[in-house]
């Protein structure tokens, strides 16, 4: 693969594709990952390529495909699992969380559980019940478990890449409205640690952090404040446990402001955890309280609401103008 | 009679463990189960020494006209769809016999639990079609009250349904009510573990619930020997009741089967499978591509099975419809499509604020902070309230 | 029943056989709930005098035993349902977050769910893994859901009569290393809100926030401040969704201080929901930030370790010491 | 020879849905079923048609001293548990056939996943006793090595290893070995979706797994009735393969089903399900009340049927064994129980910064940052260290 302008989604591929061309105990599992290559054609043309034993279309059956893959990790492979939408991961709560997330403790070191699960997550592409969740936060708070969502096509091709190498279990959470964004991925690049966060936009008046979907919105709307003067900084946490805080510290400790933007509900959400822990750390820096732009309590609505319910550019703004205001 | 399967599948190798060739291949599937039939693919009536069926002219009529009307109510939301007014559609394309068959079946008493695709359950229940396409259209999520014909919301997470079924059967049991319970699931879905406690609860609990499996072949892309290596209806019996497989495009079997089976189920002899084997002829929905992993061939040895067709034949054959009545029935069917195709363009979008209705019965703090703070915010751009837009 | 003395589970014990007695929709079902009374003898003697109709002993499958509650649900019964430890709750993940909470509103209104479920939760009774574990953020976050748990008898009592009134699932989170402390319980009493914290002890310098088997700490704590000549409040705030902001609010714009304590691992746990929603509405009356303690960002160790992982009157005072600091 | 069960129970009737009374009670479960035996309680030996099994007197022998050893290390657990050293014990007393019979079938380089029961298979499996304390002290969860003697950790959530094994079990056939993989489970756990699933993927991938059902009567307080309506055993054919009921007190006939399966499994012949009739005769485990829901006729009557006593009789009337025997595998048995209590009673307690350890295999900053403050707040106590105290 050459430097080249991908879609996230086909950066995803590439990157599955090369871990599956390295690594003989790398095996992709899940609903109609074969031969359809899955709903988004994430695993497209990988079957035909590595085989029925390699690219493994599963029963229908989420707890199923988690704990055999758990088998499977036991046994010394390294299985990359495909649950078909957020909303149908919490069949396999159970697996992941009493069991996939604990055995390498529970064994004292003993066992690792090299296991990935991808889940294309959140809202915004018009589906029904089910399909447009942010469920991330409902993962980070149990130990054990890595949880981080790409916001580029190259951070895609690249955290998958070492998702799968890390000997944890990840839960790799795609944008699945910005599968079709392209943008470049350098297949020869040097990629940063999995668990730092990135400067996407540097500024000075006030910090955004975001992950996944959302980075787009808060970089359109850092574009939208600094027509009007006001120089917002973008953070793309890319990790949603562990948290990259230094980073999040440094830059508010510059702008003396921090509104952290999700999908999920903002209740109980990842800001939540933010706000609790930068507010701690750079308490004499700050000049408003940390604010949080996120999803309500309630479910994810009906298609014809979601541009409502979801954080846009609008609703971006008037939080920073809400904080810049104190 | 009972006859061996109408639909032969090609073996499919079982994906992912090939053994080293010192093991020996997998033991052969046990040949083709038998299937309760009582109408053949040629619009002929056969005998079966269980089940038997003697329906009028009148009610073999409204069966036909029942499947017509919920095809042709298919195929406008499926132009819907593409024409925009629909997000998706899952179309029943195929299964409308064991659908009228099966719902043809029930009391007005008996409750139904159905997945995404029972349009034409729903259809039998008096459910106005126009109220199932307000969750394809993204105005709501189901939305119509369950109680008003009892059918159940469409469930989409899959198999979770079914257990909701039992739990309701058990309370008819105790309510010493006369009446059934009806879940519907698919090939796919009998590998969630939810269908299998389902299983184990009904038989407990001697459950009257029928559990209706529409074996339409296919999982989206993945056919029934990802999910399972011998007939599904055999399932039952290894939890305690009895699993019988009729042919699921004969809407008079499907008809005579689910009648028994709720019949049973009434009286007090616990729950039953019922696999109907049929086939889903078009896309698992519009969002869908089916020549990536399905044959042409497949698709058409199907159409000859069609379920609509043989009851046509029959009518024709026994002389109980004549052209005028199909003629009517014709135009019955572009009436409810234009109906249909109007109403769902006449469906207004949801206010925004219905985002905060019903997250409670008894209200929430939380929730009604948040409705008005975000009534605040839309106020805030005053007349110019369109410019509050989304994130795409 | 009169006013009594009553084993916080003796009195959960009481009001299940209350509403048994007064409304024949009213089911109790779970493992082990019939003969043998639960293994914490909650529902002891239920099944005796109610029968096997009513006090129902399940097959042992958690999303069966919520599943077939949400059926009964919708035929006019109002279950009760117990999970038989906290860590057992997760099989029935799916059912509860995709169906139990959301049905209410994928209905418009037009379906109910009054199902109550019961889990005995919490640490500090020597028990072997999945026993110990305060996993309430994990629902917290979800819609439709609310979920409260008591610290004393007489709220074990009155809430749980409040939970099965309510048309809405209820996630009654038991301190099960408090079921055995005594307090007094009126049968006469006029409870408050479901939903109201309580200001279990007044003070001036300083408020700490908890609620189930941590208020008691809490008080301990508070009792051993003022030997030191410190006044601390003490909420218990009952109910962890929705949470009774209001009552903080007011004790913070009184103190200036907050320390929230909870068993449940500190990252992403209702803390940080607190912390950032208490720091946003107060922002100029904190003389310091909202400080947590809680459990560590690690799998809930074995026994022998429980007491270093719980927080403790020293892990709470610690942390009043440096709140006061700033 | 097949018997007929050694345990017929009395009928109990299934709970909470009582129907009226003009519905017909539910279909009595089909009459006992037939269950492999190949040693009579009497110690006899019987023939079966399919299984057999020929073991020299030092074989016979081996699994007399497995059984006793077991018991005994399983009755110094229950007595530490009462003198305060371990938190927890969950007896097999009862069970020793199931478990020293299928864990005797076993190959080195077959894989064992099992419940928190199965001390008697970690015993064949050379995993020291002590090992299997620590969690029951409250040291660790498990901890030892899975890989060392192919015996995986203990797994107290109901179920889930059962799809940890047939994961397993597909990988073994992805790397072409000769082995197979043996999951443990309870007639409680049966009912799990978790169970049911691995069923499926058993079946469809063919994956070389044995289920092994200690069918023990009891679920804590609730009786197989509350979890099936059929023998438990005949479930799998639903799911594609073959089930079997075997005396789960007869350790011969344990050895000889389950040698059966694994060599099928090995063979490529997929999976299978041995489900072996027991009886748990002690409580479920120390913390439990059993005379609070079962009657001790019951408990009494499977005395007669002891998996021990039976063998023994087998080895004195064979003339295997004589008294010198006894005598000294008595005495190995007290040298066991007191090595297992010195080593339980010098178990030191994990140091306080092991919760941190192993959290994560490539670490975290998260977890290094609370480590980091925790042990400074410790240092804070300096010298009085032991005063920062549990909020009990
Ligand atoms: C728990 C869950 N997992 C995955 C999906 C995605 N999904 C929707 S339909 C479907 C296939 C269902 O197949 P089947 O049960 O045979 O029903 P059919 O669509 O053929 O009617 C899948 C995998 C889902 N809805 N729920
Ligand atoms: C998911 C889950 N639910 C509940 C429990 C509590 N529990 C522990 S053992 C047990 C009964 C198990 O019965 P069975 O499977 O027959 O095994 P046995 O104890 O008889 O060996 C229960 C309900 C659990 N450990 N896991
Ligand atoms: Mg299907
Ligand atoms: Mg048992």
């Amino acid at each position: 693969m050459a430097v080249q302008k991908l879609p996230l989604a086909k950066a995803i591929n590439e990157s599955l594709r090369k871990a599956l061309e390295t690594d003989p105990k790398v095996l992709i599992m899940g609903e109609d990952v074969g031969k359809l290559g899955g709903v988004f054609r994430v695993t497209d043309g990988l079957q035909k390529d590595f085989g029925e034993g390699r690219v493994i279309d599963t029963p229908l059956a989420e707890s199923g495909i988690v704990g055999t893959a758990i088998g499977l990790a036991l046994r010394g492979y390294r299985p990359v699992v495909e649950i078909q939408f957020d909303g149908f991961v919490f069949p396999a709560y159970d697996q992941i969380v009493t069991q996939l997330a604990k055995m390498h403790a529970r064994a004292l070191g003993k066992i690792k559980m090299p296991v990935v699960i991808r889940i294309p997550y959140g809202g915004g592409i018009g589906a029904v019940e089910h399909h447009s969740e942010s469920p991330e936060a409902l993962f980070a708070h149990v130990a054990g478990l890595k949880i981080v969502s790409p916001s580029t096509s190259s951070d895609a091709y690249w955290m998958m890449q070492q998702a799968i190498l890390s000997d944890d279990p990840v839960i790799f959470f795609e944008p699945k409205r910005r599968y079709w964004d392209k943008s470049e991925v350098d297949p020869e690049a040097i990629p940063g640690p999995l668990h730092k966060a990135r400067v996407a936009l540097s500024g000075s008046d006030l910090t955004l952090a975001a992950y996944g979907p959302m980075v787009k919105v808060c970089l359109e709307a850092a574009a939208a404040a600094a027509e009007e003067g006001k120089s917002l900084e973008v953070l793309d946490l890319r990790s949603i446990s562990p948290i990259d805080f230094d980073t999040v510290q440094t830059s508010v400790e510059k702008t003396g402001r921090l509104v952290v933007v999700h999908e999920a509900p903002v209740f109980y959400g990842s800001g939540a955890e933010i706000a609790a822990r930068v507010t701690e750390r750079c308490f004499y820096h700050l000049e408003a309280p940390v604010l949080r732009v996120g999803g309500f309590h309630a479910p994810y609505p009906p298609a014809r609401l979601e541009d409502e319910y979801l954080p846009g550019l609008d609703r971006v703004l008037d939080a920073v103008d809400r904080s810049l205001a104190y | 009679m009972t006859v061996e399967s109408t639909a032969p599948r090609k073996p499919r190798r079982s994906s992912g463990t090939k053994r080293t060739s010192a093991r020996r291949t997998p033991q052969q599937q046990s040949s083709e189960p038998q299937l309760v039939q009582l109408l053949t693919p040629e619009g002929e009536r056969v005998e079966h020494p269980e089940y038997e069926i003697d329906l009028t002219p009148e009610e073999l009529r409204g069966l036909y006209r029942d499947m017509v009307l919920t095809r042709r109510f298919d195929a406008e939301a499926t132009s819907l769809q593409r024409q925009g007014e629909l997000g998706l559609w899952a179309s029943l394309l195929g299964q409308e016999a064991a659908q009228i068959g099966s719902g043809r079946a029930l009391h007005d008493d008996d409750y139904v639990f159905p997945t995404y695709r029972e349009h034409g359950v729903a259809w039998v229940r008096g459910v106005d079609p126009t109220n199932l396409l307000g969750m394809f259209r993204g105005v709501n999520h189901g939305g119509w009250d369950p109680g008003a014909n009892n059918f159940h919301l469409y469930t989409i997470v899959i198999g979770s349904q079914t257990l909701h079924a039992v739990g309701y059967a058990m309370g008819v049991a105790k309510d010493g009510a006369d009446s059934a319970v009806i879940a519907y699931f698919g090939d796919g879905a009998s590998s969630q573990g939810d269908v299998a406690e389902s299983f184990t609860f009904a038989a407990v609990y001697n459950a009257p619930v029928v559990f209706f499996c529409q074996n339409n072949q296919w999982a989206i892309s993945e056919p029934t020997e990802k999910q399972m290596r011998v007939p599904l209806y055999q399932r039952a019996q290894g939890y305690g009741f009895p699993g019988v497989r009729v042919d699921g495009n004969d809407v008079l079997a499907c008809l005579a089967v689910t009648r028994s089976a709720l019949a049973r189920a009434r009286r007090g002899e616990g729950p039953m499978l019922v696999e109907a084997f049929t086939y889903r002829m078009g896309a698992h929905t519009t969002s869908d591509d089916p020549t990536k992993y399905r044959a042409d061939e497949e698709t058409e040895s199907w159409r000859a099975k069609d379920p609509i067709l043989r009851l046509r034949r029959l009518l024709e054959r026994e002389g109980h419809a004549d052209e005028a009545y199909f003629t009517g029935l014709e135009e019955e069917s572009e009436a409810l499509g234009r109906r249909v195709r109007e109403a769902v363009r006449a469906m207004p979008d949801p206010d925004r604020l219905a985002i905060f209705d019903h997250v409670y019965a008894d209200g929430s703090a939380l929730v009604d902070e948040e409705r008005a703070q975000f009534a605040a915010y839309q106020a805030s751009f005053a007349d110019s309230a369109d410019s509050a837009e989304g994130g795409k």
